[in-house]
């Protein structure tokens, strides 16, 4: 009768320090922000520390993989950091997406996934629900022809996964035609991506199921990256609200303000819990998974949004500004509400889940 | 040495082999079970408890309840079990728990809380009424009036806050007294609400006599007191054990029982509100487990609030769902009701219920601002009554 | 181009005085509440009052028929004074809606309802919106035989009006079996009616039409009441809290405090836009004013529960006593938000009316 | 004798018929309407108007642009004609009047606003731009930094508020000016904001001369005089004219064009939008029909908190909407517009732009104390700055 643990482990403490020391040394508000100037420097060396320094690329693959063989905890610590500081890394679509469409193929892909050899990115749509369609790719002879766009994590990919009758294959990046799309959030740029019959490798046979669990679960841990972005947004906030002083007292101190930082602490609280509760039942292969991902969907990816846009609007003028930080986090915030299906949709999809019917 | 799960369950088991539920009194099975540490786990030996986690507790109970053990009254105790018993564990002495918290466990003695007054309900600190030493007996004479007390006309102990010194500032001058109902001093009123129900009283206090050992803590020490009772309050309210407990279930089934009324609307209003009432469910075992070890703080506030606003946003999404159903309602006639039941009698009744849940217990207004001061640290309030004595405020 | 004026007029500011003059002598609140306890004594006096000596029982009836020859406009301001007072008089369900399925009618009873002699409803439920089913009663031979249910001013009057194949017939009261329903909001009382099988008078041949257009200025003028009951627990709720001190000051003058209230405000007073335009389009019978009607209820009806739920909150303790009005004000809002439709059945109506499709 | 709507028309016939719009120098067209006084009828007259009803200036506005008459720049110059203009009127010396009305109006001259600080954003009355009398000349030298400046690098003119006395309290030691932005002492830099563009600039202020007949109001009454120029700004921001305008028309629109984009949800979110434009639109009306004859107050403040509201909920459901599109910006350059268009360019663009809606012209949480203080009469906060010397303040 114990409850599931939705508190972080020591463990997970101490990861969390680990990732969160290199973020601070290496990914700068002020280097982040020229990616929308299209100064993408930072990407590669700081995704290189994060994968293959830090082992994070591996940290879902099975030990006897080359992995670390952690869970979707651990994952999730990793992603609070990351959305923390809006971090322009592929760790979601390769390290999260990816790596568990591949979970149980055979082939080399996987320990080079987790060695931080190889970057690898899922051709869907970042807007993609689990429950959602899948692009249409057609594969002829072994040859993958079509054209899919919006895709997030397949600029920094070297090996792109195709979902293609049934099956997935893997293709490498240079064989495909990827265009950098000017995205809403430049700190998980898209690309859209051509194949012109270009030659696939069979890498999961019957594949349809394991590419719907690895959405499921990238909703599911999207959900604590969020959780990092509106955790930085409330403290960003109420540090930035002690020291402003406007007739003569702090902002922090004028009651209309603290409640609504209240509510946002409650909201960030919330929004921790639900999100610790869909890593906790994906970790455990709970079959309450589905059901607490879109939970945490439909909660999270709203409160992330309200949360920066709460940031801007009480850090007022110079949240408005390119100068200050927050509007990378409302924009990445606004992003991801849209990725992985909107709140609405998970809602909609727990209509069917949770015996609520839709109206006939 | 304190035991595991596994030794818990053994000694629960063999409880129940030594007092079989179906022969043993009642009132010997209920001082049995408190004498046997299996009342409140989590409350330390010789108390009724084991000195076990509190999270284990509610398999306890269910075991009992399950083998057909006799219920100790809390429906009409919650004051007593919820507040008074762990403010008394905290700050009483000795022969105060062994006086006050057997009886108080097995529902022998009913208790309630006698802390706001008109002139102070938000701001309780400001309380008027007054308790002062008589020099002979060392006994407190205790006048004023209190309000919103439930289950005044069944309790036979209260938990009450008196001011004993009017000259320093109001936070200063505050003890905490466990008082005697029964006291001919005491007059209880109906005090009826918008549901029609009597659910509360008012109290008046005429010459009430509490003897010095019925204080709780120091004297000018009871705001402290106060608010530790306070916060238990708050952590009992917020949260859900189990996933749609509460309004929620009630709602969910009305969608479920009532295809014809379903709208596209109201259907993804009822679905943000599921999801909100799982998240808090979620976050209250969160908090839980972060309590486990430790006294409850601002955490509780935020349940509160969270509580608060699905309940009232529940009850009014039903009565728009059940449409004409809803112009009709069970029956306005003044009861005073033995427990309080927030999803209990039908829709219009829920609904009205569901106003008081951000009043009692501290508003929202005032859970928000312990929130904004307490966990994220904002100044507090310019405050013009801080430092003046009690008497000078103005009222 | 010169705008519909939204304003009040000066003939409706002395109408304004006039009622509120009778309803501060004549409907305290203390009786008002006694309704709960069955004690209706304070309603045909009242309604007597309003109806025969003010004349208001007439307003919307031409003058060639008996009546004021007033428009919507004024009739809309009485209500706003009868929502202030949840004033328990069948103004709305006899001088409004029985009325105006009269409008075009021969004979003595639009007349008769005009000078007061006689008070009429219409057999629907309180919940029905203007585009709603209308409740089934079969007609044979002129007799009249169903079950309509939740009738509001059933109690009050003495002629019913039911609608059966299409038309309208008028019977007694007197011939029908009313049975008066414990309500949530008891200061409009419903009732069941039975009819079985009991003598009808024609009065309206062709009467689909009337019927559906008194129901939408029925829509339309409940949304004056609802803002007459918001600006009550507005200006109820700010004079209390300039008075109630906590921690030394003033309750009112706490920012959080003071900025919903502010928000209330912006409420009432767009509520008073939307309710003025609704009536405004209803007299000069514009083609707008079906748009007007459900726009006023879509956005009224949801304001007024709020007013009412905020004066309860902010009054705190005090308010959740039966001893103190805001409770009556708050069953009198739930049940106008339920009335005529609520306010979701209202944006659904617009979706066909304004060309925003209801996705399929 | 003031004419009625028929002579109005008339009077713009015969205009019309005197100055072909195909055949008249665009610049002499201008002034000539001016001086018809058709270019604002409700100013006075011999300051181009005919003290007529505001409200009937659409419809001359209308007319003249359908006969192809020349625009006087007005997008540019928003700033000039919606607050410098009614604020030189109201306070400006007659000579004042002569020498800026009618170039701000036919758009030769510019106008952008130095009121914000870096340090005076909500609380404007703290600003620390310095204005010192030189005794020789009896010009003001200014210095100082403003920021927010929309139009700064396209402006001939601003209006300038700055402290003249700062042993005063806050409110008392400012004065307003007209400051030339061509003076040597004035550099303009872009501010880059969220959506990538410099829409509004940071402006440095160097020793500026401003002569003293370019002084509004009398010294140290500023604030009065900024407080008339923020009131119009809230009122010409608030409520559309027609069903439909601004950010509604274009969500509306994406929704008919986008069959396949609809859901249930989004449906009721945008009816729901839809219900609170159409009702804004006739707050606005209305708020337009009460002040038809006086002078704005705090109901602006009521319209502007709405707009800026529903902007924000439209633009952020029509990134929903669009979903997978959304995820695309147009272009992220720096560029500086020449006017501002909250509903221009892609959807991203709207959604980041309309999050300063709820900035710009005094946030919606300064409306809302203007709005409690003043049209509810609610006590204003405890104020610990208001007796002191604004050089003694905590900054």
């Amino acid at each position: 009768m114990s409850d599931t643990n939705l508190l972080y482990t020591e463990v997970e403490d101490d990861l969390r320090a680990t990732v969160r020391k290199l973020l601070t040394d290496r990914c700068d508000p002020v280097v982040v922000t020229a990616l929308y100037d299209g100064d993408r420097s930072l990407v590669d060396g700081l995704w290189k520390a994060l994968a293959a320094e830090l082992g994070l690329a591996g940290l879902l693959v099975p030990e006897d993989r080359g992995g670390a063989g952690a869970s979707a905890l651990e994952a999730a610590v990793v992603l609070e950091e990351l959305g923390r500081t809006v971090a322009p890394v592929p760790f979601l679509t390769s390290a999260v997406i990816a790596t568990l469409v591949l979970r149980d193929s055979d082939g080399p892909l996987l320990g080079q996934l987790a060695s931080g050899e190889k970057t690898a990115a899922l051709l869907v749509p970042l807007s993609t629900a689990p429950h959602g369609a899948l692009p249409t790719v057609t594969v002829a002879d072994g040859r993958l022809t079509g054209t899919v766009t919006s895709i997030a994590g397949a600029i920094e990919a070297d090996t792109l996964l195709v979902f293609a009758d049934g099956a997935v294959f893997s293709v490498a990046a240079a064989d495909a035609t990827v265009t950098p799309v000017v995205s809403l959030d430049m700190t998980r740029q898209l690309a859209d991506v051509r194949l012109d019959g270009i030659a696939g490798e069979l890498v999961v046979a019957d594949a349809e199921q394991a590419v719907q669990d690895a959405l499921v679960a990238g909703a599911a841990l999207l959900a604590s990256e969020q959780v990092g972005l509106a955790r930085w947004c409330l403290e960003e906030t109420v540090t930035y609200l002690k020291e402003r002083k406007q007739f003569g007292r702090a902002v922090g101190g004028f009651q209309a303000i603290k409640h609504r930082l209240a509510d946002l602490a409650i909201g960030v609280e919330s929004a921790t819990a639900a999100a610790r509760y869909a890593a906790a039942t994906l970790a455990a292969g709970d079959e309450d998974a589905v059901v607490a991902s879109s939970v945490a969907q439909a909660y999270v990816s709203d409160l992330a949004v309200l949360a920066a846009e709460e940031a801007v609007q009480l850090h007022a003028g110079i949240g408005m500004t390119w100068e200050h930080p927050a509007h990378l986090y409302l924009k990445r915030a606004k992003a991801d509400q849209i990725a992985l299906g909107t709140a609405g949709a998970h809602r909609a999809r727990l209509a069917g889940l949770v015996d609520l019917p839709t109206p006939q | 040495m304190t035991i595991d799960e596994q030794g818990l369950r053994r000694r629960i088991e063999e409880f129940l082999a030594a007092h079989d539920p179906a022969t043993t009194e009642r009132l010997e099975f209920l001082r049995a079970r408190y004498n046997a540490g299996l009342a409140w786990v989590h409350f330390p030996e010789g108390h009724g408890g084991l000195g076990l986690p509190q999270a284990w507790q509610p398999a306890v109970d269910a075991r009992f309840e399950a083998a057909g053990a006799p219920d100790n009254n809390k429906k009409a105790n919650g004051i007593g079990l919820g507040m008074a018993a762990p403010t008394i564990l905290r700050f009483g002495t000795e022969e105060q728990k062994q006086r006050f918290l057997r009886p108080l466990w097995t529902g022998e003695e009913i208790w309630c809380q006698l802390f706001s007054e008109p002139g102070a309900g938000s701001d309780l600190a400001a309380l008027g009424t007054r308790a002062v030493r008589e020099a002979a007996s060392g006994d407190w004479i205790v006048n004023g009036q209190k309000v919103w007390t439930s289950g005044a006309h069944l309790a036979q102990f209260a938990i009450l806050v008196a001011r004993t010194d009017p000259d320093l500032p109001k936070h200063q001058g505050i003890t905490y007294f466990l008082a005697d109902m029964t006291d001919p001093g005491v007059d209880v009123r109906p005090l009826r609400q918008i549901t029609g129900e009597a659910e509360f009283n008012e109290v008046f206090l005429t010459d009430v006599r509490v003897p010095d050992i019925q204080r709780l803590g120091e004297v000018g020490q009871g705001w402290a007191v106060a608010n530790a009772t306070l916060s238990n309050e708050r952590v009992a309210i917020g949260g859900s054990p189990v996933r749609e407990n509460g309004m929620i279930g009630v709602v969910a089934k009305a969608w479920r029982d009532h295809p014809e009324l379903r709208t596209p609307e109201l259907h993804d209003r009822l679905l943000r509100l599921w999801v909100e009432a799982e998240v808090s469910r979620l976050t209250g075992q969160r908090v839980r487990q972060k309590l486990a070890l430790g006294q409850p703080g601002a955490e509780g506030a935020a349940l509160k609030v969270t509580f608060a606003r699905i309940a009232q946003e529940l009850s009014g999404l039903e009565l728009e769902l059940r449409g004409e159903q809803s112009l009709r309602y069970s029956d306005w006639a003044m009861v005073r009701p033995d427990h309080v039941d927030f999803t209990g009698r039908d829709a219009g009744y829920r609904y009205l219920r569901a106003k008081g849940n951000s009043i009692e217990g501290g508003t929202s207004e005032i859970l928000r601002n312990i929130m904004a001061e307490r966990v994220l640290g904002l100044p507090s309030e310019p405050r013009v009554d801080k430092d003046v004595p009690w008497k000078d405020l103005a009222k």
